[in-house]
C-alpha cells in the first residue's frame, strides 16, 4: 500500500506527535506514506483572510508537486490543511479558468486530479480492515470525539461523515474498545486561527468544549486536527484559569488513541510530548 | 450585404411549448421574427419526416419544444418524442442531413422568457450555419427524377 | 462595474446577497457572534441596504476580523450562503483600502507574520514567526510560558525548515499578494 | 371549390399597433381559395362575431381562418360563432397574430410579412379540416372520494347530498384526518373533535355514501364519466357484519406496546385495534406487522374472547370493481418528523417534538388527557420553545415553501400552553408571522398581548440537550441580531407539511401531474383550482398543498360542486378531435396491416382490435379501431404507425404538410 503525505508545517513542529503517530500507525499496518518533495505551507487561514489569489495558489503548488511526482492519493493528517488542499481542489476543478489563471502564477502544469484522503479515511479504508486481532490494550475508556470544523465542513466540499453529530470516530474509537460518549460540542470550534491573536476567545470557546466532555464524563477527548489540539492541550493553562473549574481531561490523537490500543511504545506515538499529561 | 435571416419552423406541443409562447407574448418578450410556429396536439404526435418535408421545402432550421420530461398532458407522449428524435437524429446524421439545424427542447407552460431564449438562441446559431439550399437542391432533384422518370 | 459592495461581492464571489431573508440562524449558531460589532446575519443587512456609510462601517467591522471561517453558518444557512467567502472577501477589500478596524491590529498582525515566514521559508517557522508578530505587536510578553514548554516538549524548531525552490515561492508571493493593483 | 373567410382583427392596439392588418387582409384575399378577407378593430365583440355569421351565409364560406389572438383563448368563442351561422366549427381555425406575432415583435415589414406567414398556413390548413359532429358519453353519477379527512368528508356529504352516489375509501380504519387528531381549532379555540365527529358520523349513516375504511386505490381505468376504479379493501381481519365494536378483544390482546399512529407515537396501542375511541367504523382490525399471531404463530387471544366470533384470520385482501364518473382526491398531507433536523438533534431528544404530537398533548382524549408534559419524564414544562418555519422556506432542506398553516398553530399551542401552565414560560422563534385569514391576525396578537407569549424573531440555530435542559441557541434580529439562548423543558418544531409518502405513485395512476414536492397539481392555479388536467378528477384538501381548515372545507364543498355540475348532465359531449383508423372498400378494407404498434403507444389504451370478416364470417384481416370514448387526441399512435393507416382529426397528415408546404412556398 503506498499513498502519497503531505504533512504540513504544525506536524513538524508544534504536533510534532501527530506525525509520529500517523507514521507509527502507518508502520503497523505497511502502508507506505510518500512525502511530497519540497512541499510548502497551505497558506492556512492567514492566505485566505488576507488574499484569495494566494489562498488557491499555496495548496495548489502542494498539488501540481504531487502530481509531478505521480501521486494520486494524497493523506493530509491535518485537518486545516485538508480543508485547504480540498477546497482549492474544488475551485480548481470547478473553474477551467481560475486553473490556468492559478497554474501561471505557480509556474507548474496543474491539472487537479489527485484525491485526498483524511486521517479517517485512511483508518477506515486502511486499518480496520486488518485490526482483527491486533488490539492488545483495548481502549477502554469513556472519550469524547471532537471532531472540530474543518473535518465536516462544508460538506459540499469535503463530503465527509454529516455536519451535525458526525459519527466515523465515534465508530473507530468502539471498535478499539473505548465508549464514545453522546456530547453536544462535536462541532464546535475551538477558536482555531485566533490562537495567538486573541487567546481570550480560544479559552472561551475550547472551555466550554472541555467543559461539556467532562461533565459528561469522558476520560479523553480524541481528536484528528493539531489546531484542535494545541488549543485544547498547550492553552490548557489559560482555558483552566478562564473556565474557573480546572480539568485535567487528556487530548489524544486518535492515531496515539489506536497506537496505544495497538500496543506501540507511548513514546513512539510522541505521548511525552503533551502539556496535559496522559495518565490513562 | 443585409444579414441572412434564415427561416425556422417550430413544430411545438399545444399543453406546454405553445403555452409557453403565448406567455412570451402576454409577458411582451420580445424575440426574432424568423419563427413560424406549428401547433401539434403533443410532441409524440411529430412525425419526424416532416422534417424533412420542411427542409427540402426550404427550412434553415427547425425547433421541436414540448413538455418537460414527466408534465407531458398526456403522460407521455413526449418521452415517444425524445426516443424517436434520439434514432432520428442518428439517421439523420448517417444520410448527411446537418442535425445541428434541429433543436430539440423542452419549454412548459410557465417558461414564457425560456421559449424567446430557445428562438433566439436558434435563430443566432442557425444565421451562423447559412443558409440550407445544399439539402432543398438535392430534395428537389429527387423529386423532379422521380416524378420525369 | 458597480458601486454597490454587495454587487461587487456578487461579481467577485457569485453569491447574492440578496439571497438571505434575515433569519439570523447564522448570528444565532456563530460562536463568535457575542465578539462582533455586527453579527453575521446583520452584517449582511447592512450590505443589502446598499447604504455607503453602512458599507463603510462593514468594511471597518471587527465582525470580518473576528469570524473564524468556522463554516457553521454556511453549513446551516437555508439559503446556502457562503457567508465565509463573504468575510473573505470583504477582509481582503478592507485591507486595500486601509479600513481595517483597529481591534483587529493584532489579528492582521498574526496573519502578517505568519505569511512573512512562510514566505521566506515556504514552511512555517513558528520561531521566527513569533518573534516577528511579537515586534509589530508590542506584545513582547504574550506566551513567554508557552515556548520553553514547547522547546521542552520538542515542540518548536530552532532552525527553520527551508524548501529548496524558494524563488518559485517568492514568485507566487509577488503574483498575488503582492501584485501592484 | 374552397370558399374560405379570413378575419384579422386587430385587438384594438394590441395587434395593430404592430401588424399592418390592412396589408395582411389584402395580401390574403388574392389567395387561391380566399372568397373574403377583412380586418376589424375587435373580432371577439359582438359586432366583429356578426361580421364573420354575415359573411359565412352572404359569401357562402367553407371555411372560417380567423387571425387575432390565441386559440388557447378564443377558439370555443369564434367556433361558437361559425356554428350559429351554420358552419360547422370544425371548419373554423385561428391564426395567433397577437401573442406570437405582434406581442413579440417590434412594429416592422418582418413583423407584417410573419403576420401573412401565420395566416397563410391556416389557410390552406382549413382548406383541409374535416366537419365534425361532437361526441357524446354518457356519464355514471357516482363519484369516488380518495381520502377519508375534512377534505374527503366534506366533499362526500355535499356530493350526496345533492343526491349523487359516493364512494368514500380510506387507507386508515377510520375516517377523521388529521382533523381528528387536533386538540382545538384556531382562531376560535372550538374543540376540534366535537366538531368533526358529527359529520364522521353522518358519512357513516348516509343513505347515499358508501364507506370503506382500510382499503386503497389499486387501479383506475377510463376517462371523465366513465372510469372504472379497482379498490383494494385490506384484510381487517375481523368479520365486519358480526362485529358489534364491544371492544372486548382489544382489552384482552396481550401485544400492548406499539406506538399509535393516532398519538402521533406519544401512547400505545394493541395489536387489534381501533384508532381513537370516536373512530368510524368503531370497529377493530388486526395490525398483522405487530400481531403475535402474524409473527410469531400462536395467540389468538381476541378470537377466545370475541363474543360473536367475529375474528378472521385467514380473511384476505379483498379487490372489488366500481365504476364511477368523477374522482376527488383528498388525500392530505403529513408532516416531517423530528429526525429531518441535524440541527435539532435528528430526532434522538425525546422532548423535542413536532407540532402534531403537541395537538395529542393538548387533547383532552390525548396521551396526557390534555396535560401538557414531557414524553421523556410525564414533567410539566415550566419553560416551552416553539419553533416556527422548522423546515419550511428552507431551501438547503428541499423544502423552499411556506407551509402555511404553522403561524398559526403556533400561536394557537403557545396559548394553548399558558392556559394549561399559568406559571409557565413561552417562546416562540418566528420568521414572519403570517397570519393572513379573518380573525387570525387578532388571534396572534391575542397571544401576545393577553397570554405573555414571548416572540422572538430569528431562527434556531441549533438545539441540545445538556443536565435535562435542552439548550436553545436562537438569535432576536429585531435586537441586533443578538445571541438568545433558552435553557427549555420541551421544545415543538412546527415542522413542514409535506406530501404524503405515495403521492406520486397514485398521481400516476390516476395521470394527474403533480408538483416537484409531491402535491397534486391544479389545473390552472387561478380559474381551475380543484380541477386537474386529467378531465374528471377533481382534487381538494392539503393534497395540494398545505392548507387550514377553513380553507379545505371550502376547497372540498368547490370540488363537489364540480362533480354535481358534472353529474347534472345525463351526457357529455367531448372534442371529436381524436385519433381514426382509415377504412376503404373491399377487398383493402383498411390499409392498416394490423401490427397494433399504435397499441403500444397509446396511454390510454384506446386502440381496440376490430376484426373483419365476410358475410360468411370468415375472419379477412385484424386491424386496430380507436375508442372514441377513450381516446384524447394526443396522436402518440399516428407519429407510430408504419403505414399511415392511422391519422387524427384536426391535426391530420394533409393538414400538417398543407401548413407547412404553405409556410415555406410564398
Amino acid at each position: 500500500m503506498a499513498l502519497g503525505f503531505y504533512p504540513g508545517c504544525s506536524l513538524k513542529g508544534s504536533s510534532r506527535e501527530y506525525n509520529e503517530s500517523v507514521l507509527a500507525l502507518a508502520r503497523a499496518f505497511d502502508i507506505q506514506l510518500t512525502e511530497i518533495n519540497d512541499w510548502n505551507c497551505c497558506g492556512a487561514t492567514a492566505a485566505h483572510n488576507l488574499n484569495k489569489d494566494l489562498s488557491f495558489a499555496l495548496p495548489a503548488r502542494i498539488l501540481a508537486l504531487a502530481e509531478k511526482q505521480g501521486l494520486s492519493e494524497v493523506l493530509v493528517p491535518c485537518a486545516a490543511c485538508y480543508s485547504r488542499l480540498a477546497t482549492t481542489l474544488h475551485e480548481l476543478k470547478k473553474e477551467d479558468g481560475l486553473r490556468t489563471r492559478i497554474s501561471e502564477v505557480i509556474g507548474l502544469e496543474l491539472k487537479a486530479s489527485i484525491t485526498l484522503i483524511n486521517v479517517i479515511q485512511l483508518i477506515e479504508k486502511y486499518v480496520l480492515p486488518a485490526l482483527d486481532g491486533r488490539v492488545v490494550k483495548p481502549f477502554n475508556h469513556k472519550v469524547a470525539c471532537y471532531y472540530g470544523c474543518l473535518l465536516v465542513r462544508p460538506h459540499g466540499i469535503l463530503n465527509f461523515d454529516r455536519e451535525e453529530e458526525p459519527q466515523t470516530m465515534d465508530a473507530v474509537m468502539a471498535k478499539i474498545g473505548a465508549s464514545p460518549i453522546d456530547w453536544a460540542f462535536k462541532t464546535e470550534c475551538c477558536g482555531a486561527g485566533l490562537s495567538v491573536s486573541r487567546t481570550s476567545t480560544v479559552s472561551r470557546l475550547s472551555g466550554k468544549i472541555i467543559t461539556d466532555a467532562v461533565d459528561r464524563g469522558a476520560e479523553a477527548i480524541i481528536v484528528a486536527c493539531p489546531m484542535c489540539h494545541s488549543n485544547l492541550d498547550m492553552r490548557r493553562k489559560s482555558i483552566n484559569e478562564f473556565t474557573g473549574s480546572p480539568s485535567s481531561i487528556p487530548v489524544l490523537y486518535i492515531t496515539q488513541a489506536l497506537g496505544m490500543a495497538l500496543g506501540i511504545e507511548r513514546k513512539e506515538l510522541g505521548i511525552q510530548r503533551h502539556f496535559v499529561k496522559v495518565e490513562i | 450585404m443585409a444579414e441572412f435571416e434564415p427561416k425556422i419552423v417550430a413544430f411545438v406541443c399545444n399543453w406546454c411549448t405553445y403555452a409557453g409562447a403565448d406567455l412570451t407574448g402576454t409577458s411582451r418578450i420580445k424575440y426574432a421574427t424568423n419563427v413560424r410556429i406549428v401547433r401539434f396536439p403533443c410532441t409524440g404526435r411529430i412525425d419526424y419526416m416532416l422534417l424533412l418535408k420542411a427542409f427540402g421545402e426550404g427550412a434553415d432550421g427547425i425547433i421541436v419544444s414540448g413538455c418537460h420530461p414527466n408534465d407531458c398532458h398526456y403522460t407521455s407522449g413526449n418521452f415517444h418524442a425524445r426516443r424517436r428524435w434520439i434514432v432520428f437524429r442518428s439517421l439523420m446524421d448517417f444520410m448527411g442531413i446537418d442535425v445541428r439545424r434541429v433543436h430539440f427542447s423542452w419549454v412548459s407552460a410557465a417558461e414564457g422568457a425560456k421559449w424567446a431564449d430557445v428562438v433566439n438562441h436558434a435563430v443566432a446559431n442557425i444565421r451562423d450555419l447559412g443558409p440550407y439550399d445544399s439539402y432543398k437542391k438535392l430534395a428537389q432533384n429527387t423529386e423532379r427524377e422521380i416524378s420525369h422518370g | 462595474m458597480s458601486t454597490l459592495l454587495k454587487e461587487v461581492i456578487t461579481e467577485n464571489t457569485g453569491i447574492r446577497i440578496d439571497q438571505c431573508y434575515q433569519c439570523g440562524k447564522c448570528s444565532a449558531g456563530c460562536p463568535l457572534s457575542e465578539e462582533m460589532d455586527y453579527p453575521p446575519s446583520y452584517l449582511i443587512r447592512m450590505l443589502q441596504t446598499g447604504n455607503a456609510d453602512l458599507e463603510e462601517k462593514v468594511l471597518r467591522s471587527f465582525t470580518i476580523w473576528v469570524c473564524l471561517s468556522c463554516e457553521t453558518c454556511y453549513s446551516r444557512c437555508p439559503m446556502s450562503i457562503e457567508i465565509p467567502k463573504i468575510m473573505d472577501f470583504l477582509r481582503e477589500r478592507s485591507l486595500v483600502e486601509h479600513k481595517s478596524n483597529r481591534k483587529a491590529k493584532k489579528i492582521i498582525a498574526f496573519h502578517r507574520s505568519f505569511l512573512k515566514s512562510i514566505e521566506r521559508t515556504g514552511r512555517l517557522y513558528e520561531l521566527g514567526m513569533l518573534a516577528d508578530y511579537k515586534l509589530h505587536t508590542a506584545d513582547l510578553m504574550q506566551d513567554m510560558d508557552l515556548a520553553p514548554k514547547m522547546l521542552a516538549a520538542g515542540k518548536l524548531n530552532i532552525f527553520p525548515e527551508l524548501i529548496h525552490d524558494r524563488a518559485n515561492l517568492s514568485a507566487v508571493f509577488s503574483k498575488t499578494i503582492k501584485k501592484k493593483k | 371549390m374552397a370558399r374560405i373567410g379570413v378575419f384579422i382583427c386587430h385587438c384594438g392596439e394590441n395587434i395593430g399597433g404592430t401588424v399592418d392588418c390592412e396589408k395582411v387582409a389584402r395580401t390574403v384575399a388574392g389567395y387561391d381559395g380566399v372568397a373574403y378577407s377583412i380586418d376589424y378593430k375587435y373580432m371577439c365583440s359582438d359586432p366583429g362575431q356578426s361580421l364573420i355569421k354575415q359573411a359565412i351565409k352572404e359569401k357562402e364560406l367553407t371555411g372560417v381562418v380567423v387571425a387575432a389572438c390565441s386559440p388557447r383563448m378564443h377558439e370555443p368563442t369564434f367556433r361558437r360563432a361559425c356554428s350559429e351561422a351554420g358552419l360547422n366549427p370544425y371548419l373554423c381555425e385561428m391564426a395567433n397574430l397577437r401573442e406570437h406575432c405582434s406581442w413579440v415583435h417590434e412594429k416592422s415589414d418582418a413583423t407584417t410579412e410573419k403576420a401573412i406567414d401565420l395566416v397563410r398556413m391556416l389557410v390552406e390548413k382549413v382548406k383541409k379540416n374535416h366537419a365534425l359532429q361532437t361526441i357524446k358519453v354518457p356519464v355514471t353519477k357516482t363519484a369516488l372520494v380518495i381520502g377519508g379527512g375534512i377534505a374527503g368528508i366534506q366533499a362526500s356529504l355535499d356530493i350526496a347530498n345533492a343526491g349523487h352516489q359516493v364512494v368514500l375509501i380510506d387507507r386508515e380504519p377510520s375516517i377523521g384526518g388529521h382533523m381528528s387528531q387536533l386538540s382545538e381549532t384556531f382562531p376560535t379555540l372550538d374543540c376540534s373533535q366535537c366538531i368533526l365527529t358529527p359529520r364522521m358520523v353522518e358519512v357513516a349513516q348516509h343513505p347515499n355514501i358508501t364507506l370503506y375504511t382500510y382499503a386503497e386505490l389499486e387501479s383506475i381505468e377510463g376517462f371523465i364519466g366513465n372510469f372504472k376504479a379497482r379498490i383494494r379493501k385490506k384484510a381487517k381481519s375481523i368479520d365486519e357484519k358480526l362485529c358489534t365494536g364491544c371492544g372486548m378483544c382489544i382489552t384482552k390482546c396481550p401485544n400492548k406496546k406499539i406506538p399509535g399512529e393516532f398519538n402521533e407515537g406519544l401512547g400505545t396501542r394493541t395489536a387489534i385495534y381501533v384508532p381513537f375511541p370516536q373512530a368510524v367504523p368503531n370497529k377493530p382490525v388486526i395490525d398483522r406487522l405487530n400481531c403475535t399471531y402474524y409473527t410469531k404463530g400462536k395467540c389468538r387471544v381476541c378470537e377466545k374472547f370475541c363474543p360473536t366470533q367475529a375474528i378472521r384470520f385467514d380473511q384476505e385482501d379483498e379487490i372489488i370493481e366500481i365504476p364511477v364518473g368523477a374522482v376527488v382526491l383528498a388525500t392530505g398531507f403529513t408532516v416531517k418528523d423530528t429526525g429531518f433536523f441535524p440541527e435539532y438533534g435528528y430526532g434522538k431528544y425525546r422532548d423535542v417534538i413536532t407540532g402534531l404530537q403537541f395537538e395529542r398533548l393538548a387533547s383532552a382524549s390525548g396521551p396526557t388527557f390534555g396535560e401538557i408534559r414531557r414524553p421523556s419524564d410525564g414533567k410539566i414544562p415550566q419553560k416551552i420553545v416553539f419553533v416556527a418555519c422548522a423546515g419550511s422556506r428552507d431551501p438547503a432542506k428541499g423544502i423552499p415553501y411556506c407551509s402555511k398553516i404553522c403561524c398559526m398553530y403556533t400561536a394557537k399551542h403557545a396559548m394553548l400552553y399558558q392556559h394549561k401552565v399559568h406559571d409557565g414560560e413561552s417562546y416562540v422563534f418566528y420568521m414572519d408571522i403570517r397570519a393572513a385569514g379573518k380573525m387570525y391576525e387578532e388571534f396572534v396578537r391575542r397571544a401576545i398581548e393577553e397570554d405573555g407569549v414571548n416572540y422572538i424573531r430569528g431562527r434556531v440555530s441549533r438545539i441540545y440537550e445538556k443536565n435535562g435542559k435542552l439548550i436553545v441557541k436562537g438569535a432576536d434580529t429585531l435586537l441586533n441580531a443578538m445571541p438568545v439562548e433558552i435553557e427549555a423543558d420541551m421544545v415543538v418544531l412546527a415542522t413542514a407539511g409535506v406530501a404524503n409518502e405515495g403521492s406520486e405513485e397514485l398521481a400516476q395512476k390516476l395521470h394527474v401531474s403533480y408538483d416537484e414536492y409531491g402535491f397534486f397539481s391544479e389545473a390552472h392555479p387561478k380559474l381551475k383550482p380543484v380541477e386537474t388536467n386529467t378531465a374528471g378528477i377533481f382534487l381538494t384538501g392539503a393534497c395540494q398543498a398545505p392548507k387550514d381548515i377553513p380553507e379545505t372545507v371550502s376547497q372540498a364543498s368547490a370540488a363537489a360542486a364540480k362533480v354535481a355540475g358534472l353529474f347534472s348532465k345525463d351526457e357529455l359531449s367531448r372534442e371529436p378531435l381524436i385519433a381514426v383508423v382509415n377504412r376503404s372498400a373491399p377487398p383493402l378494407y383498411s390499409t392498416c396491416v394490423g401490427c397494433f404498434m399504435c397499441a403500444t403507444a397509446c396511454p390510454y389504451q384506446a386502440i381496440e382490435h376490430e376484426e373483419i370478416r365476410d358475410r360468411k364470417g370468415q375472419l379477412i384481416k385484424t386491424v386496430a379501431r380507436v375508442n372514441p370514448g377513450l381516446c384524447q387526441g394526443c396522436g402518440t399512435c399516428v407519429a407510430f404507425c408504419r403505414s399511415k393507416s392511422i391519422d387524427m382529426e384536426g391535426y391530420s397528415h394533409e393538414q400538417m404538410y398543407a401548413e407547412v408546404m404553405a409556410l415555406l412556398n410564398d
